[in-house]
């Protein structure tokens, strides 16, 4: 049996009906441990004090950002290449999460620079591309809800979301480029994850688990949904006609 | 039981009320408008049906 | 050449319109639609001209031959009846316009700016832009629209005319072309039984 | 395709054709800003260059909806889809006759608007050369925008929703030259990357916007 | 009278109809004036209620040209014309349609925006206020200019052009109250000059429109 | 009330066009307006309902009573068929549509968008506009373009119950509306000798 035949909307609708009761009860388990955890069981840093709790919602909220950029992107070349309406209505479903995903982080960011920075909001390359993709996630929609033919606007927004990454990666080179020497000193980012204590990586870890199955029971049941209005449109349609 | 957030009450707990917020509103309008369409869907199905 | 079409079906909004329309058309022949309104003339003839990808079916003869005039005319307000003529012959590789002038009456507004004529004047301009295209195939959606009788007759000379010299012509109306020679389809059997097109039928 | 050129710059230079709108609309926010942030000249002299560039782009942005929507809307988008012109071609005039209507008209004002803005005098040569190398990537992006939009009636702030992200790069890019040479800094590296947009985008977007076209107009 | 408010809201927020375009006009303005002015904070919240009074602005001018372009293409403001309306009121209607959908999303999104561009604290609550004040005498004057150019295809940057100027004293006082806000100056003088504008404006720029725009119809 | 034009000239472009027109139309009557492209029909029509103002000449008993058809419908794409008439019944400060859908067999047709309709069906939605303004006179530039036969009748059906009912309808069609007891006014006689307009005589 090939991957491809998830592309029949009704056996997508089968398979996912059976395994999304699954994903939302691990995404409320793991969701709920994780925050928990991270909030009342762990130790403040010491030099950002309680702050840090922020990075629970924080990295994995950013990482889900991104990460539903490019599984849009995939979904699109899937459509573009074999034209599977699954794969055009996925990526629709996915936008809205993508772009609550992208809000959630920069204002867990903008509560956080507040602190730490003195400042809601400074043009740091990292936050000013991430506003970036906002943007962009606010015209993929836009321009969506704006067309009425499904497969016009799942062509029009699969082509939007190739150009749009190109300038994406694009933007991000020219911020960084840009706010280049006067990249604020005072970032106590925890770059690289090595330099997190343990106490602090396994929450993360599981709130990083919680925000992926979020995304994907959000994932699958949009997609359904999309599935359905798209049935109804076509039989309400043909009633019309008839 | 609540932990002592220290002076940065307001920034640890904005950022977890925000998320919190902005999850539920997604997952509801989701669920929500799942539940919309399927209704509606039933009812032309149940139509062409009988 | 010949242009043919072979069991063609049209979709519109989601919905098949037409299904299993055939028809040739030779050099020297025209051939008339006729049908309700909305059986889906304009969109027949949109997916001839190559607009649209039919849904099934197939059309042949039509690459690079056809001359399509639409419900709306593609007339530019701001420049004169000749300046909007020589465009499109100029994009078509021609320039030669009096001839058409001449055939559409239009040699005492030539140097009037589009915008300022009346409906049907409008409509003999946009007539005049297929003669210019030297194109062979005409491809027409209601083309008598605001005409009065005289230009009825002025069109189906021009028609016969390019008939003559070896072009074909299809077209769509509701009225009296005065074109006894045109055969006449009439579309009203090819109506396609309710069914979503094939891009939708994965959802049913 | 030349007469499609030679059609675009005539609609463009009789009544209601906005030649020189873009300018006019360039002038009139350059004049607002002053309004706006006040009129201490040393707090203008040093948002100059960028208020230029930011003009700028937006008054491209303004005249984009021009470029396809008039020929959509009156049909001529579709006869011309079935003239023998490659659809490549027509984008990439459609955009040349932007770039000489808009983009042009602006780089030679620059200089005039830079007093109003009391530009530093380093600053001239560089706003003027960042902008005649950037403001072809705007006709063009802004091209693309355009055939993303044509099928919705007045598309136009959907439109600028969609360029905007888009014109982000080469902002930051020819301002950064524009405010670098003001300080008298070396301008070499984002001079070479934003030639290096344009040229890019010279080349591979028209591709992108024949297919959004073709698709719009079925 | 309500169902033409009903029906242009409506449309509005139908697809295509640009309810929130603006606002994300004003947000993108916002955003690219960092990146051609630089990142510096200090500079930044300097010019940032001039350049907030200035986006707001924009983003109202830029959806003027659906106030009545749209009826005038498809006829409907000939027959509106002919129906038992008089002329002020469809005008004013339609001012206050275009505030609703623009004016007032732009009053609500202004202090979120204001945190980009590091605006100061006390600056808040004066650049709301007056927007809030300012924003129906944009509608109201921009509708006037929808009026005079509403007979020119695609008149809107004729129309841009034209109303920029009227929109000057609105700018001035209504920048000038965010400004001394944000220096904690007292704001009374400007800010009771805005709201006379807006009055004066609204009790009498209504005439003016539908005397410009009858005659654009005939 | 009679509506009654009295020695009318209209104007275009600084062109005196029409001069010397002079009609009645009681309540229960029906004019049809001929005449060959650009005579001025449209012109004249815009001048009886108030749009233009005359060159000179007078149009008494036309004060809000006047159903104004145009070339263009005045139809919103996005609003659906029954949004667009309630609109306009409001507008004209009624609320009934439903006589109307009936009389344009729009009934099947009433929840789609009107941007989706066929060239006939969207005509078809302007003409039932008409009726939900319950003005009693109507006046129609070229109703029944690109309507197919069966709408002509109903079209034709539609005036005749107006007129019944005390109504009045000024139309002007180069195509036979089917409406033979409407009075015929063929406008060639009355085309305007050269000379420009009087605004403009100052300057002669
Ligand atoms: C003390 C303050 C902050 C710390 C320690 C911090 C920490 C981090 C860390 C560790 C990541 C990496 C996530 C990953 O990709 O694995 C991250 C990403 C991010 N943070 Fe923060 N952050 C801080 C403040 C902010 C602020 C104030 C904002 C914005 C308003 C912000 C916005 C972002 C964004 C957008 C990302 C994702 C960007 C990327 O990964 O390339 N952060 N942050
Ligand atoms: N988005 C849509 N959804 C459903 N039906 C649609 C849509 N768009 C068009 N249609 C229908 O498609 C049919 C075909 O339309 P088309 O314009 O081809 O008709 P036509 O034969 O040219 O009619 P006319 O003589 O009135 O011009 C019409 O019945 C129309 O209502
Ligand atoms: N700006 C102008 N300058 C000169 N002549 C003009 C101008 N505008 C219109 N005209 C002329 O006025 C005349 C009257 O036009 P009108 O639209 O009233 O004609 P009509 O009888 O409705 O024609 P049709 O049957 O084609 O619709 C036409 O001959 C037209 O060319
Ligand atoms: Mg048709
Ligand atoms: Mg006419």
């Amino acid at each position: 049996m090939s991957f491809w035949e998830y592309a029949n909307p009704v056996k997508f609708i089968r398979t996912t009906d059976k395994v999304l009761p699954w994903v939302w009860a691990l995404t409320g388990i793991s969701l709920v441990t994780g925050l928990v955890w991270g909030f009342f069981f762990t130790p403040d840093d010491f030099r950002q004090g309680s702050t840090v709790k922020i990075i629970y919602i924080h990295v994995p909220s950013a990482l889900m950002a991104i990460n539903a950029w490019l599984m849009m992107l995939v979904a699109s070349l899937i459509w573009i290449v074999r034209r599977h309406h699954v794969s055009a209505l996925a990526a629709r479903a996915a936008a809205p999460v993508g772009a609550v995903m992208t809000l959630i982080a920069l204002a867990t960011g903008a509560f956080w620079g507040q602190p730490m920075w003195g400042t809601w909001w400074a043009w740091d390359p990292r936050l000013t591309s991430f506003l970036i993709l906002f943007l962009f996630y606010l015209g993929y929609m836009a321009l969506w809800e704006a067309i009425e033919n499904d497969d016009t606007a799942a062509d029009l927004t699969s082509i939007l979301c190739l150009v749009g990454s190109v300038f994406a990666i694009l933007s991000r080179y020219a911020v960084n480029f840009w706010n280049q020497g006067l990249h604020q000193g005072a970032t106590l980012s925890l770059d690289k994850e090595e330099n997190i204590s343990d106490v602090f990586w396994f929450p993360l870890l599981v709130c990083i688990a919680g925000f992926v199955l979020l995304f994907i029971a959000l994932v699958f049941l949009r997609t359904q949904t999309e599935i359905r209005a798209r049935r109804t449109r076509a039989l309400l349609a043909r009633e019309g006609q008839a | 039981m609540m932990p002592d957030l220290g002076k940065y009450a307001f920034a640890v707990l904005s950022s977890y009320g925000v998320t919190i917020v902005l999850l539920a509103v997604i997952v509801l309008v989701s669920v929500w408008r799942a539940r919309k369409v399927k209704t509606a869907l039933d009812e032309i199905e149940n139509r062409r049906g009988s | 050449m010949k242009l043919s079409v072979r069991d063609l079906a049209v979709t519109r909004g989601g919905l098949a319109i037409l299904e299993g329309v055939s028809f040739d058309l030779a050099p020297g022949e025209a051939l008339v639609l006729r049908g309700p309104n909305g059986i889906g003339k304009t969109t027949l003839l949109r997916s001839v001209a190559g607009l649209q990808p039919p849904e099934t079916g197939s059309v042949t003869g039509a690459e690079d031959q056809i001359a399509y005039a639409a419900h709306s005319d593609g007339l530019k307000a701001m420049l004169s009846v000749t300046e909007n003529l020589r465009f499109w012959a100029s994009v078509f590789g021609l320039s030669e316009i009096d001839a058409a002038l001449v055939a559409f009456d239009l040699t005492s507004l030539r140097n009037r700016m589009a915008g300022t004529l009346s409906a049907g004047q409008k409509r003999r301009l946009g007539l005049a832009r297929l003669v210019v295209t030297g194109r062979p195939i005409w491809v027409l959606d209601e083309p008598t629209v605001s005409l009065d009788v005289a230009s009825v007759a002025l069109f189906a000379e021009a028609v016969r005319g390019h008939l003559k010299s070896g072009g074909s012509a299809l077209m769509a109306t509701h009225i009296d072309l005065g074109l006894t020679e045109a055969r006449v389809l009439d579309l009203t059997p090819f109506r396609a039984k309710p069914r979503t097109r094939q891009m939708d039928e994965a959802f049913l | 395709m030349k007469a499609l050129l030679v059609r675009d710059l005539m609609l463009a230079i009789r009544a209601g054709g906005g030649f020189g709108l873009g300018l006019s609309f360039f002038l009139i926010v350059t004049v607002l800003v002053p309004f706006g942030v006040g009129p201490q000249t040393e707090l203008l002299s040093r948002i100059a260059p960028g208020i230029l560039w930011i003009g700028a782009l937006l008054a491209c942005l303004l005249s984009l909806d021009r470029i396809l929507a008039l020929d959509w809307e009156d049909g001529s988008l579709d006869l011309l889809a079935t003239a023998p012109l490659p659809m490549e071609g027509i984008v990439s005039i459609k955009a040349l006759a932007h770039w000489i209507t808009t983009g042009l008209p602006l780089v030679l004002a620059a200089p005039v608007l830079g007093v109003l803005l009391s530009l530093p005098i380093p600053a001239y040569q560089w706003v003027v050369i960042s902008l005649a190398v950037g403001t072809p990537a705007l006709s063009v992006i802004g091209t693309f925008g355009a055939a993303l939009t044509v099928g919705i009636k007045r598309g136009g702030l959907l439109m600028s929703l969609l360029v905007l992200p888009l014109y982000v790069p080469t902002l930051i890019f020819g301002a950064e030259v524009a405010r670098r040479g003001a300080e008298g800094l070396t301008v070499q590296a984002p001079l070479l990357l934003l030639a290096g947009i344009s040229f890019g985008v010279i080349a591979l977007l028209p591709f992108a916007s024949a297919a959004v076209l073709r698709i719009n107009l079925r």
